[in-house]
């Protein structure tokens, strides 16, 4: 318990409680259940992306391309939609979760088989994912009267008094809590960015953990996509453009080490929500749009400084006297 | 694969009973070396099999190619008389073949339990890791090598022999046939070296095949049964330990003998150079107070983990000290960086060498340079001429093995990579250097030359401070030895008090002050 | 007789508003013969991009360009250049300043779109109320000017207030929380007024889901394709937008004039645009092309496939 | 080559080189980008008529010349394993700044030094939050990116600032002689300047030393904190100069100013063979680079192909100059 009161999760945790705390001393309506249920719905794409960004970057890997994937996800599912409204959103779904997989899987093969660096890799992609939008949709819309209401209703069910964009983002987290802890992937994620050269003498495959990695970026990427297109009900070739800096910040600041090998989920979790608050809370606490940018930008810098400080170990004590004081 | 810690001992086999495991001509080429030329090797259950050879001779190599590391480009290996194949390290684990490995091979940011298990935990019926049992199983086997660790800590926070611990207690979680153990005692004290040897000796008694491979020639006549020798990656003989004695072996390793390993030296002990007064830091050291003439080989004896490479890295300017003063050649120096620490004449030959020792990426002779670019270049800038002389000039002399300057060090051996540090620091020309554990990981041949250059050196007037926590070392070159414990300084001995009894004595805190 | 070369510059490809351009201006092509229309733009909406994209059509050797400009004034340097080498350039939907073009031809005149996008929020609101303003960029030249028009008329409108403007960026996902967060600074906001078509979207979705059709009226400009879904839905009674048809049309047709001699830009000087009539230059050399013109459930499914 | 069976006779001589300068060339980064700079500078003539005309070409430099004048210093920082994401924000931040001097009556030789020491500044604050405080570059660069251009923003809100004097314009619209643009010499210029330093100097052997290992590094007596704390001087320099000829060829200053183009640099930077992890590249890789990308976006754009599709073009070329020979060497295995 007193080591978790001293993780940067619990500071980042105390962090985003005392921005709620600021918040609502200017605009107390900005923290009634109600908002703050709304707040994270609309946080649950840069949560879907960045716990898939969290385990490329756990194995020493870093996704760029993850904003592009969806794009291109999206506008394929917006265009099917468009030209089959009788598709169900089942399919859409699978065909969803299946393109950005393999959008991912060719990120991974890259590094995998050709060890290109992964940064190489993706700013490549980045690029090609996002021309292939273009070229396949000739650079037109798609809006949202050319979607059918299931396409577009589905991320707004409503159960329980979330929508199923929200419950999405719940069941995630929670199957990536389960697999990052017990499962050997899961573990092996942390190996391979830890120490890589000895991930192989313990018998992991280094190349096809972080293929796998990026497999499961690109396949939440591609998720995100089509509830994106869903969610706001139109597609085209710039949609969550430079979104995928946002993704990585949200998991710096949860404190994922852009070095590999450490950070935890929940720090993710803690880092794309606070990223979400600041973003819901510029417009509504009447602080000049021209403001806004300088102050997300402050806001990240702060937080890497901060739990970069708390992050620091101690180290070990070799004075036996010293024990008792430090 | 379990853990099978109360396994009744394996029959006891006679030393002429089939091999376990044999190895037949393989080879494996790397781009501008030939590794392994045709080597045969053998492992009999229930014994110790020493394998020497000189740095870079291929034994790391052939530990790689046998547990799925590296794929040999030709030759058989057979596993109780069936050829098998490794392609991954999972293949040699699953077939009973375990190593600790000359590399650290660990996970920083997992906990003790993991790194013991991580490639083959224990699993729930649901296929998700078993978390308890794998704890309970780290902790048993932890106790079995006598090493006090809580499984559950984050393996960043211990010291590097304890690090080493979890690598044996890694070899350990498997129930292995054949156990490998590459230089397993060059990280480790007194103290935990006397309990690894009765370790070896317990699973040589359970019938497991050992293969052992060190640079200690007291240690390989105390525990192995078998020896074999590699030479520049070619087999140049083995048979029964019994059956030579230390002066032929080293004609094997070497191609000729070499007759002394501890030169003569001249002591000709001049001034002070340097004077530590009051040193302390407030988790590492305290009181630390002694001097440093012209010269001289000052060892420094103690236990690992008992501060002295935080002493001399406070020293060297990496780590601040919170008291104190330095004074060199009778003027007090602040040092708060290792650019100031070499301004003044101070080098540090670091104990962890991957890390904080070799650049690798850059090739030998720009290693070399590095400290001495001020010397090379003219006006700030390079002259290659200049920098390949000088870096000629102090390889050669430390007999170091490489194919050519502008090679990559990271395709060294670990002893020729020590070399290439060394040679760095001498081209710098000290005042004082500072080498912690100068000689880890060194070929006897080697270890010679650096021995001697050292006491050449000294002669001529660098004064040396030199970590180590091999006895035969500290009191075969040092004038004058430190013995720390507990970052705390526990005596000093000089001349007749210099005896191996003193040593450990002072460094268990044995007798000596609570 | 070779062909006259026209290049349609957008502020970015893709826009479906542009992209109704680019028709028209084929539409002006095919009606002069010798025309080739070259339809180019950067991929967003930078100065930059476009004047890399002018770079390379002065390269070409373009007879004239036509341009819809990401930016005032960056853009100057680069036409200057076009017009030294002979090329005839006009901005048109989005400015230039004068020195960088020898026309502008504006899809209607500012004052009146100002007033039209204040009156259809108005004309829903007998009793008045609280009207809010979604922005495109802080920098696009048009939606600032005729915010600035829309200010200047307000004492037309009694009982209206404007609480406030935001500035979704052209991007949909921020204008949505923009929007978003509009309805929860103020709860009892009657209207947003979105003059920018990507904004006008993401607004009525904002309200959709908010569950604010009835109570928060979204208008402004966009396009009938893009705005069917939200007229149908109620969270937009009406709004408005010139034809970008038209639009592309008019402007390939006077680059035409000039390019080829036939007429020249003047203050006063009245050029022929085809179908559109003629188009009167003020001071400025800069012209309106006709009315804005009001889409809402009556006539919006005539429309919606067209642009 | 050496043979390891001879080994035994001492002293032993170690060559120098393993292999000669040519060599080493044939294997080089280098020339395979310059084939494939030639062939697309074939390509590009027979593609469109307009291509091989000095003016033309002139024009097309403009393309990548400012960028290329931050890649130089970048492909420093890179190669010391640093990274400075904010560089087009810090160019956002100068011409913001040289914009409000304008409106204060500033003539040129003021606007030049207060577009670098603005640049200077910038780099030292990144200095600051990544050597003094020990935070990851990539992490600090992506904040201040927002945080330099949210500055610009508040300064200029909707607005622009524009009346530079007409001397001004010269550093990005003025020609030095005949076609040869002011902005093409100091490209010129400054990858001279950068290949001595970072090919002939300490300095630059030091660079390489930290990126390679910059614990060692820090033992080997290297200031490495002093060393990346003028990488990022220089890369906030450079993106000063950036800022004055971006701003001279704009002749007006908007907040939004060369958006987007952090990653363009960093895409010249990686397809000039500079390793992204750090440690390896060279200058003239980046120069060959600038004029490959400069090549390909002027070229597709003579044929009036769009911009994103332009990207996938590079975006094919960055991943396909490191794959392919490696597809090659696995083909022959
Ligand atoms: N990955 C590699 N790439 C290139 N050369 C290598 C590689 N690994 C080893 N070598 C070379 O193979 C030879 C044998 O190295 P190896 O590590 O097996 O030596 P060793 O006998 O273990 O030496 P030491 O006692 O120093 O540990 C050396 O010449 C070494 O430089
Ligand atoms: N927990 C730790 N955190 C950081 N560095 C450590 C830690 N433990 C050990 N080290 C480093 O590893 C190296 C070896 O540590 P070791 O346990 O041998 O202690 P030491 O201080 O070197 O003692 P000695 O040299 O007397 O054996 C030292 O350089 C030390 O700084
Ligand atoms: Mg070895
Ligand atoms: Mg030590």
């Amino acid at each position: 318990m007193t080591s978790f009161l001293r993780s940067r999760e619990a500071i980042l945790a105390a962090a985003i409680l005392a921005l709620l705390v600021l918040i609502s001393s200017r605009f107390p309506a900005f923290v009634e259940p109600g908002n703050l249920a709304r707040v994270f719905t609309d946080t649950s794409p840069l949560i879907l992306l960045a716990l898939g960004q969290t385990v490329v970057i756990l194995t020493r890997c870093i996704d760029l391309s993850v904003a592009a994937n969806l794009a291109l996800t999206g506008m394929v599912c917006a265009m099917l939609n468009a030209a089959y409204p009788g598709v169900p959103v089942a399919v859409i779904l699978i065909l969803a979760l299946g393109m950005g997989a393999v959008m991912g899987m060719i990120n991974g093969l890259m590094v995998w088989k050709l060890k290109i660096p992964p940064i190489v890799v993706t700013l490549g992609t980045m690029t090609i994912y996002r021309g292939l939008i273009f070229v396949l949709s000739g650079g037109a819309w798609v809006n949202a009267h050319e979607m059918s209401a299931a396409f577009t209703g589905f991320p707004r069910v409503d159960i329980l008094g979330l929508p199923v964009l929200a419950w999405i983002a719940i069941l995630v987290t929670g199957l990536f809590f389960l697999g990052i802890a017990r499962t050997p992937l899961g573990r092996a994620f942390y190996a391979v960015g830890g120490n890589p050269h000895a991930a192989v003498y313990t018998g992991i495959d280094v190349g096809r953990t972080q293929f796998m990695a990026f497999t499961i970026s690109g396949m939440l990427a591609g998720l995100t996509g089509y509830l994106w297109v869903a969610r706001y009900s139109v597609a085209y070739v710039d949609i969550a453009g430079g979104f995928e800096l946002e993704v990585v910040a949200a998991c710096v600041i949860g404190g994922i080490s852009i070095a590999g090998g450490a950070g935890t989920i929940l720090g993710t979790l803690l880092g794309a929500l606070f990223l979400g608050i600041v973003k819901n809370a510029l417009p509504v606490v009447d602080i000049s749009p021209f403001w806004q940018l300088a102050i997300s930008g402050t806001a990240i810098i702060v937080a890497v400084a901060f739990n970069s400080r708390s992050g620091r170990s101690k180290g070990r004590i070799i004075l036996k006297r010293a024990e008792g004081h430090a | 694969m379990q853990v099978s810690l109360t396994t009744p001992p394996v029959a006891h086999v006679t030393a002429d009973a089939a091999p376990v495991l044999r190895l037949e001509g393989i080879t494996k080429t790397f781009p501008g070396v030939k590794a392994l030329d045709g080597v045969t090797l053998e492992l009999y259950p229930g014994q110790v099999t020493a394998l020497v050879g000189e740095n870079g001779a291929g034994k790391s190599t052939i530990v790689k190619t046998l547990t799925g590391i590296y794929q040999p480009d030709g030759g058989t290996i057979s596993l109780g008389g069936a050829p098998v194949h490794f392609a991954t390290a999972q293949d040699a684990t699953a077939a009973g073949i375990t190593a600790i490995h000359q590399e650290t091979v660990l996970f920083d940011e997992l906990s003790v339990a993991e790194n013991i298990f991580i490639g083959h935990a224990p699993r729930t019926r649901f296929g998700l890791i078993d978390w308890p049992k794998m704890r309970r199983d780290a902790q048993e086997i932890l106790s079995r090598i006598d090493a006090d660790l809580d499984p559950d800590m984050p393996l960043r926070e211990l010291g590097i022999a304890s690090k080493h611990l979890v690598a044996i207690a890694r070899a350990l979680s498997v129930d292995a046939r054949v156990v490998i153990m590459d230089e397993p005692t060059a990280a480790l004290s007194h103290k935990e070296i006397e309990e690894l040897y009765e370790l070896v000796e317990r699973m040589r008694a359970e019938g497991r095949a050992i293969l052992f491979i060190s640079h200690k020639f007291d240690e390989i006549f105390r525990i192995a049964d078998r020896y074999t020798v590699f030479r520049d990656g070619q087999h140049v003989g083995s048979g029964l330990i019994s059956e030579v004695d230390e002066a032929e072996l080293v004609r094997l390793m070497v191609g000729r003998s070499v007759d002394q390993i501890f030169p003569q030296r001249a002591h000709n002990i001049g001034d002070e150079v340097l004077k530590v007064v009051g040193y302390a830091h407030p988790t590492e050291f305290d009181e630390i107070n002694f001097t440093l003439r012209r010269g001289e080989i000052l060892g420094f004896y103690g236990l690992v983990g008992a501060g002295r490479s935080e002493l001399m890295q406070a020293l060297f300017g990496v780590t601040k000290p919170s008291k104190g003063a330095v004074r060199i050649d009778g003027q007090v120096r602040v040092i708060r960086s290792p650019a100031e620490a070499v301004e003044n004449g101070i080098v540090y030959v670091p104990e962890d060498r991957g890390r904080q020792g070799a650049v690798i990426g850059l090739p030998i002779f720009q290693n070399v340079t590095l400290p001495s670019l001020a010397q090379t270049s003219r006006h700030g800038f390079l002259r290659l001429s200049e920098e390949f002389a000088l870096a000629r000039e102090y390889t050669e002399r430390l007999d170091l093995r490489a194919a050519a300057l502008d090679q990559d060090v990271g395709t060294l051996s670990g002893g020729n990579q020590q070399k290439v540090v060394i040679a760095k620091w001498l081209a710098t020309k000290p005042k004082v250097i500072i080498l912690d554990e100068p000689t880890k990981g060194i070929d006897i041949g080697s270890k010679a030359a650096v021995h001697g250059f050292m006491a050449e050196l000294a002669a001529q007037g660098l004064s040396v401070i030199m970590v180590s926590s091999e006895i035969p070392e500290v009191l075969g070159m040092s004038d004058r030895v430190i013995v720390m414990r507990e970052g705390l300084i526990a005596a000093e001995l000089e001349g007749e008090a210099l005896t191996p009894e003193n040593l450990v004595r002072h460094a268990a805190g044995i007798g000596a002050r609570p | 007789q070779d062909n006259v070369r026209i290049a349609l510059v957008v502020k970015a490809l893709g826009i479906g508003f542009f992209e109704a351009a680019a028709k028209g201006a084929e539409e002006a092509a095919k009606e002069l013969g010798n025309v080739e229309v070259i339809y180019t733009g950067p991929t967003d909406t930078t100065a930059e991009g476009q004047i890399e994209v002018i770079n390379s059509l002065i390269a070409q050797n373009v007879d004239a360009i036509a341009v819809s400009a990401n930016d005032t004034d960056a853009l100057v340097p680069a036409l200057k250049k076009a017009m030294q080498r002979g090329i005839t350039v006009i901005s048109w939907d989005s400015g230039v300043a004068p020195e960088g073009r020898q026309l502008h031809l504006n899809p209607s005149s500012n004052p009146l779109i100002g007033n039209m996008i204040i009156k259809l929020a108005a004309d829903n609101l007998p009793e008045g109320g609280k009207v809010a303003v979604l922005s495109a960029t802080t920098t696009s030249t048009n939606q600032n000017i005729w915010i600035e028009e829309m200010n200047k008329v307000m004492g037309n409108y009694p009982g209206i207030e404007v609480v406030g403007t935001v500035y979704g960026d052209d991007l949909a996902d921020k204008s949505y929380r923009e929007a978003q967060g509009l309805m929860q600074t103020y709860p009892d906001l009657d209207a947003i007024i979105a003059p920018t078509s990507v904004g006008i979207v993401a607004a009525a979705r904002a309200v959709e889901d908010a569950g604010k059709v009835g109570q928060v009226n979204v208008t402004g400009l966009g396009l009938p394709s893009e705005m069917a879904g939200a007229i149908e839905s109620g969270a937009s009674k009406s709004f408005a937008i010139w034809n970008p048809i038209d639009l592309g049309y008019s402007a390939t047709y006077l680059a035409y004039e000039l390019a080829t001699g036939d007429a020249e830009a003047a203050p006063g000087a009245e050029i022929p645009m085809g179908r559109m009539g003629k188009l009167t230059l003020d001071d400025n050399n800069e012209g309106a092309m006709a009315d804005p013109f009001v889409y809402d459930e009556s006539n919006i499914d005539e429309f919606k496939s067209i642009f | 080559m050496t043979d390891i069976a001879d080994h035994q006779q001492a002293p032993r001589r170690i060559p120098d080189r393993l292999q000669g300068p040519g060599a080493r060339l044939l294997k080089s980064w280098e020339l395979l980008l310059f084939l494939v700079a030639v062939a697309i500078f074939t390509a590009n003539s027979f593609a469109s008529p307009y291509f091989l005309n000095a003016w033309n070409l002139s024009d097309a430099t403009f393309n990548f010349t400012e960028k290329a004048m931050i890649a130089f210093a970048m492909a420093l920082l890179i190669i010391a394993g640093e990274i400075d994401l904010s560089v087009a924000s810090i160019i956002a931040l100068c011409s913001t700044a040289m914009g409000a001097a304008v409106q204060y009556g500033a003539g040129t030789p003021e606007l030049v030094l207060i577009g670098l020491v603005t640049g200077l500044a910038c780099g030292a604050f990144n200095a600051v939050l990544v050597t003094k405080m020990g935070l990851p570059s990539i992490v600090v660069t992506i904040g201040t990116m927002s945080l330099f251009r949210g500055i610009s923003y508040i300064v200029l809100g909707d607005g622009a600032y524009r009346g530079y004097p007409a001397e001004f314009a010269y550093f990005g619209q003025g020609y030095v002689f005949w076609v040869i643009s002011f902005e093409f010499v100091l490209f010129a210029l400054l990858a001279v300047l950068y290949y001595v330093l970072l090919h002939r100097t300490n300095f630059g052997r030091m660079v390489y030393a930290i990126g390679n290992n910059a614990t060692a590094a820090s033992f080997s007596g290297i200031r490495v904190a002093r060393v990346k704390f003028i990488l990022f001087l220089l890369t906030g320099l450079m993106s000063g100069i950036a800022a004055i000829c971006l701003t001279s060829r704009l002749g007006s200053t908007r907040p939004s100013i060369a958006f987007g183009w952090e990653l363009e640099v960093v895409t010249m930077v990686v397809l000039g063979g500079v390793s992204i992890l750090g440690g390896s590249g060279s200058i003239p890789g980046v120069v060959i680079a600038a004029f490959v990308m400069g090549l390909v976006t002027f070229g597709l754009g003579l044929l009036n192909v769009p911009g994103i599709v332009m990207s996938i073009f590079i975006g094919l070329l960055l991943i396909g100059v490191i794959a392919l020979p490696r597809l090659w060497a696995m083909w022959r295995h």
